[in-house]
């Protein structure tokens, strides 16, 4: 009688509560778990892909294969640590079915040990370094890499009488990426990188380094900053009258990222840039898309940080439609290999060797359109791959 | 044959900017000395002391303790050669109790300072020891109040105390009553009284009363110089020393 | 001084209290049963909790130069990204595998690296006054966040040190999701430093920390070398946050240069001076307040927990003095002296 | 090469009128403030406020914000900081950091995370070329704007009856107080311009230095190092450390990126050992 009652207080009351009550109801709902960077120097990043992600739901129905979807969002601060313990108590308090976010790459990468060991996909909507989703088997990337929005900028460079060009990148994972993307291509069809320059991260001031490309006297400079940077860097280049000196200004889309390009002011028209997605694409799908997103959203324009949210849901949605609500992660990551639809960014797939996603890549050039400052697509290079 | 000197200084200077605080001071201690300092405020009395046990460098000249040269020994190593002092301002540990302040002192002295693993206490030795001393200077009843919030008189004896706990050669004392009320100077007085006969004792004092019962040789400072040195009947007598310190009043010898 | 044959009264009395500095005390015995107890209480927790007993460390290594020997240091957060750093490499190029990934392992290497930096640092916090010591630890620390960020080679830079790779500790225990190992890991590890901690600040060795706090004439008056006991209790300090360190990149497999930046040492800081500096408890319970404070707030308004805790860092500093344990001894002394106890 | 020179004097000028009210309070009643760069925030931000939102042209924003910053510090002297004179540096540490969480909240609330930017007035942007160099027409502004605070801030307290009381408290508070000045009362007026002169920095430095909440943390950084090379007994020797500072910090990052902020960070401790006074400070007899 005695031991009976010692097993009942402690042992029992604890495992009941951890894993037996909450089993029961997963049947019936199934939990996206959102870790994003809510607030910090990334937080447009993480209201941009939230607004995208509740713009599908709200699109789509709450409801996938009969279950009912419920969105948590996390805030990691853009900060790794934080990022993984959310990850873990989302896995293990909430026992979500999916992961999905990350704002930066070390946010992805510390959140990769994780998904492994619990076998649940995470859904990359914004992270862009090309070595994040192979280094777990349950990452899906619906964003971007870096790799894939330079190539077209350093091909399009050398066609157009870009003969020596300066990189300028911020100082981590997928700045490097891109330096070493665009310096590869660009090279390969001719072009001469002069110098690859690097800001630090955190706190950066470009006027240094912006003189010193000045002082190389490049044909064309390449800039690639983190979405949230672009405006201070854009009037620091207009400060510092790259342009007048006859340098011509190209980049990823990150500079002139939707989410700022308004507010930098006239002296961006006819910057050249590449990227994946532009908020003035012209495509059926996505002025349906803008128009939805300006009125949830109180005229808040949507980036290319937005689609990376919107189409994770679709992902999502359409990997429990062909596992029919099964909630078994392997079974979810090899529904989602070889998914293909039309987003509002164009066409895109989800590479089933490289769970990578493939997808357009546009050149575009900063036009005022109608009052407002838009990055207008004029030439695209079809279905390039996420990474090899 | 003569006492060995312990403490011996050699043409000592000490120079502020300007100021000359000690001038060429040429001074030994025998052993067992009971030797007063004494001189107008300013004289540089506390200035000297600080030289001998090292919390000041001397600008030029040389100080000998028991014979070595101790000139640019800081004044921990001074310590422990034998040399311990009071301050004329209270210096001890606000937050420690008077039974710790002695442990401490012990234990630094028998180079158990740095012992980390045993508590303090484990020694019963040195416990008994403190409690000896608190004893001596009549301070048991407050062996284990915090010494910040100790009365000034007890303060002064646990100066003393300190000093002792570190089995000096030479024992520097800076006005060990200054500051002490009337009824308590007594019990100083006595302390000083049966302090062991084989350290030496320099006492710096303003009471001329105290100075006279204590003192067997007496050096006068004025201006930072050595002005005269004899025993108290000499100094008392001395025509100079009246004329410059002791004013016109009576002494009673 | 005459041999006393059999000690005095005041002196067994003396013995007593003086032992009774370093027994036991009731209240600290349950402060620890219900440490392990959070194994059971708040089994979904436990990451949460494993955080708390590392950043527990970091204070008490802060208490052991700031509480114990006055030493004020903004850089303490240094040593913990060292540690961090050093481990976390272990963790990676032993991959998980050989001897090197073993956790208990790298807990020596973080601590050594750091304690051997903090040995070579500590030369510079002998002489100045408060002022230049807060500017030359925090000089230290931006250094050293300056160098993980440069290193990108060996630290991976702003992306973090990626394939951290910790085995099972001792061989045995795997690292589990649910952060059980963990919490028992890190809390085991806090309980051993902590005693050792304890003895080291009970013994004659604390009690001249204390005084060199107190007053730095009088330590020299009694021949205390006082560089070397400053240097040695530096090294001390900077090993146990290197351990904090390592314990962290183990336990989150990852390592960033947010584990070097500014608001470690000052929330280091903050949580000793909010437990009470001093009390050796001090940090435990500062970083159990202050960790649970910013979860809850947290989750409440994200952003603004920073503003909650700027408030409560400045009421502190104008109302209470010497932190929640330094109130509890101000109303136990009132007590006893109003109570007319001893 | 001249370039470089010329906006590293121009980053050190503004450095020294952000920091110069930080170096007198800290002589004077040796306070710590690590949270003076929240005035140069607040300065900062109502220019961004003013122009982005009310169209105020910009030269109205520089005494604008000098005014703001002055009234500021003079609220938070009279409540808060009086109680801490007394109290140790640690607190005062403490103390300050709590005001810096609390301004970066509040900032971050109002204005969001991410880099706000201020389009400057047409004349005063575009660069002209001298000595073959192209100089930014700000950065010449800059200069000339401050050099002018240096030269009134000497002459202030060399030649005014409040200047020399000032001097003589910073030079020994107990003698002051004991000859009649009234140091506390002192102590606040200073405290009020140093802080509006960091206000007005902050303006100033809208053009040059991007703004964003943690704007005071990272600034705390430049503004002590200002202080422990120039020391804090005079104002020759901080406008000559921030001027060093300024200098170093934009060839740092120009000649050896990788190794920049590295340079900085090594004088400061190298000069806190080797004088603790400051580089340019008489060794301080206090």
């Amino acid at each position: 009688m005695f031991r009976r009652q010692i097993l009942k207080s402690i042992g029992v009351a604890g495992l009941a509560l951890a894993t037996g009550v909450s089993a029961a109801c997963a049947q019936e709902v199934v939990k996206v778990g959102l870790i994003l960077p809510m607030t910090g120097p990334s937080a447009s990043t993480g209201r941009q892909i939230e607004a995208g992600a509740r713009l599908w739901m709200a699109q789509n129905g709450s409801t996938v294969a009969g279950k009912k979807i419920e969105l948590i969002i996390k805030d990691d601060t853009g900060a790794a640590d934080q990022s993984k313990r959310l990850a873990t108590e989302l896995v293990v308090n909430d026992k979500v079915a999916f992961l999905g976010g990350f704002g930066l790459t070390p946010l992805a990468l510390s959140v990769g040990p994780v998904a492994t060991q619990a076998k649940v996909p995470a859904v990359i909507m914004a992270a862009g370094t090309s070595t994040i989703v192979a280094s777990s088997p349950y990452f899906v990337r619906t964003s971007f890499t870096l790799p894939q929005n330079t190539a077209p900028m350093a091909q399009w460079s050398a066609a157009n009488g870009i003969k020596t060009v300066v990189t300028l990148v911020s100082d981590y994972g997928p700045g490097l990426d891109s330096e070493k993307a665009f310096k590869a291509e660009f090279e390969a069809k001719g072009g001469k990188v002069l110098e690859s320059l690097r800001a630090p991260l955190m706190n950066p001031e470009f006027a240094a380094f912006l003189q010193k490309a000045k002082d190389l006297k490049p044909d064309a400079l390449f800039l690639f900053v983190p979405s949230g940077q672009g405006a201070s860097l854009m009037k620091q280049v207009g400060e510092r009258e790259l342009a007048k000196s006859g340098i011509k200004i190209i980049g990823t889309g990150d500079v002139t990222d939707d989410d700022q390009l308004n507010g930098m002011g006239d002296a961006l028209i006819g910057m050249i840039t590449s990227h994946n997605y532009s908020a003035a694409h012209d495509s059926p799908e996505n002025k349906a898309y803008v128009a939805a997103f300006l009125k949830a959203n109180n005229n808040m324009r949507p980036n290319f940080m937005s689609v990376g949210g919107f189409d994770g849901m679709a992902a999502i949605y359409k990997a429990l439609e062909k596992t029919k609500g099964d909630t078994d992660g392997t079974k979810l990551v090899e529904a989602m290999k070889g998914l293909a639809w039309v987003s509002p960014r164009g066409p895109m797939s989800i590479d089933p060797a490289t769970r990578d996603v493939t997808q357009n890549v546009y050149v575009r050039e900063v036009k005022k359109v109608d009052g407002q400052l838009y990055n207008v697509e004029f030439a695209t290079i079809a279905n390039v791959k996420g990474s090899n | 044959m003569s006492p060995r000197i312990l403490l011996e200084s050699r043409d000592l200077v000490k120079r502020f900017g300007g100021i000359t605080a000690t001038d060429h001071v040429t001074f030994s201690l025998p052993e067992g000395a009971r030797h007063a300092l004494i001189g107008p405020n300013g004289a540089g009395k506390t200035t000297f002391i600080n030289l001998l046990s090292g919390v000041l460098t001397p600008t030029s000249g040389e100080i000998f303790l028991d014979g070595a040269n101790v000139t640019h020994w800081s004044a921990r190593k001074r310590a422990h050669a034998g040399l311990a002092r009071t301050f004329q301002i209270n210096q001890l540990f606000a937050d420690l109790t008077p039974i710790e302040t002695l442990m401490l002192t012990i234990a630094e002295r028998e180079g158990e300072g740095s012992s980390w693993w045993r508590p303090v206490g484990a020694r019963t030795d040195f416990v008994d020891e403190a409690v000896a001393l608190l004893a001596q200077l009549g301070i048991s009843d407050i062996a284990h109040a915090r010494v910040g919030q100790l009365a000034y008189g007890k303060q002064r004896l646990l100066e003393i105390a300190v000093a002792l706990a570190q089995k000096p050669k030479v024992l520097l004392l800076d006005e060990p009553a200054a500051g002490v009320p009337e009824h308590e100077r007594e019990q100083i007085l006595d302390v000083v009284a049966a302090l062991p006969k084989d350290v030496a004792l320099i006492l710096i004092e303003h009471d001329m009363h105290l100075v006279f019962r204590f003192a067997k040789s007496i050096s006068v400072l004025v201006n930072g110089g050595l002005f005269v040195e004899g025993t108290p009947d000499e100094i008392a007598n001395d025509p100079r020393v009246r004329q410059v310190y002791l004013g016109e009043e009576e002494v009673h010898v | 001084m005459s041999n006393i044959t059999s000690p005095s009264p005041e002196a067994m009395r003396a013995r007593a209290v003086l032992l009774g500095r370093s027994r036991w005390g009731v209240a600290e015995i349950i402060f620890w049963i219900l440490a392990v107890a959070c194994y059971w209480l708040f089994p979904t927790k436990l990451s949460l909790l494993s955080e708390i007993a590392i950043l527990g460390l970091v204070a008490l290594s802060v208490d052991l130069v700031l509480g114990y020997a006055g030493i004020v240091t903004l850089g303490q957060g240094a040593f913990f990204g060292i540690g961090a750093y050093a481990a976390g490499l272990a963790a990676k190029f032993g991959m998980g595998t050989s001897l090197w990934s073993d956790p208990v392992i790298g807990l020596f290497i973080g601590g050594g690296v750091a304690a051997v930096i903090g040995f070579a640092t500590s030369f510079l916090v002998l002489r100045g006054s408060d002022m230049t010591r807060l500017m030359v630890t925090l000089g230290v620390a931006l250094i050293v966040d300056e160098v993980v960020n440069q290193m990108k080679w060996l630290t991976g830079g702003s992306d973090g040190l990626q394939g951290v790779l910790p085995s099972a500790v001792l061989g045995i225990w795997e690292f589990d999701l649910f952060g059980r190992v963990a919490f028992v890991y890190s809390l085991v590890v806090l309980f051993v430093l902590f005693v050792i901690a304890r003895a080291l600040v009970k013994s004659p060795f604390g009690l001249s920390l204390q005084a060199i706090k107190g007053n730095m004439l009088r330590t020299r008056a009694i021949g205390m070398p006082v560089n070397a006991r400053l240097v040695a209790v530096y090294t001390v300090a900077a090993f146990y946050a290197g351990v904090a360190g390592a314990l962290a990149a183990q336990t989150t497999q990852f390592a960033s240069p947010d584990y070097v930046a500014f608001h470690r040492s000052a929330d280091a800081m903050l949580m000793l001076v909010f437990g009470g500096a001093g009390h050796l408890y001090g940090g435990l319970l500062g970083s159990i307040i202050f960790r649970t404070m910013q979860d809850v707030l947290g989750n409440i308004t994200p952003q603004y927990w920073q503003f909650w805790l700027g408030v409560t860092l400045v009421a502190l500093v104008l109302f209470v003095r010497g932190g929640i344990l330094g109130l509890l001894d101000n109303m136990l002394a009132a007590w006893r002296r109003k109570g007319g106890a001893s | 090469m001249l370039t470089i020179l010329l906006d590293g004097i121009a980053y050190g000028m503004l450095l020294f009128i952000l920091a110069v009210g930080l170096c007198v309070t800290l002589g004077l009643m040796n306070f710590i403030n690590l949270a003076h760069g929240t005035f140069a925030m607040a300065g900062g931000y109502l220019t961004i406020t003013l122009m982005q939102k009310a169209g105020v042209p910009f030269l109205l924003c520089l005494p604008a914000a000098f005014i703001f910053a002055a009234a500021l510090g003079l609220v938070l002297e009279r409540t808060l900081y009086r109680h801490l004179y007394d109290k140790t540096h640690l607190d005062q540490v403490l103390f300050s950091i709590g005001l810096v969480f609390i301004s970066i909240a509040m900032v971050d609330y109002a204005y969001g995370a991410n880099q706000q930017i201020v389009n400057l007035p047409d004349y005063l942007t575009g660069r002209f070329s001298f000595l073959g160099a192209s100089i930014g027409v700000y950065r010449v502004f800059v200069i000339a704007i401050c050099g002018l605070l240096v030269v009134s801030l000497q002459l202030a307290l060399t030649m005014t009856r409040f200047g020399s009381r000032l001097r003589a408290a910073v030079d020994d508070g107990r003698v002051a107080r004991g000859m009649g000045i009234d140091v506390t009362r002192i102590f606040a007026v200073t405290f009020a311009v140093g802080s509006g002169l960091a206000g007005l920095g902050g303006a100033l430095g809208t053009g040059i230095i991007s703004f964003d909440p943690t704007f005071p943390l990272k600034y705390m950084i430049y503004f002590l190092i200002v202080i422990s090379v120039g020391g804090t007994t005079t104002i020759t020797g901080p406008f000559l450390a921030a001027i060093l500072l300024g200098v170093a910090d934009v060839a740092g990052k120009y000649y050896v990126p990788a190794v920049g902020g590295f340079i900085i960070y090594t004088i400061m401790v190298v000069v806190l050992i080797v004088r603790p006074q400051g580089l340019f400070a008489r060794a301080a007899a206090k």
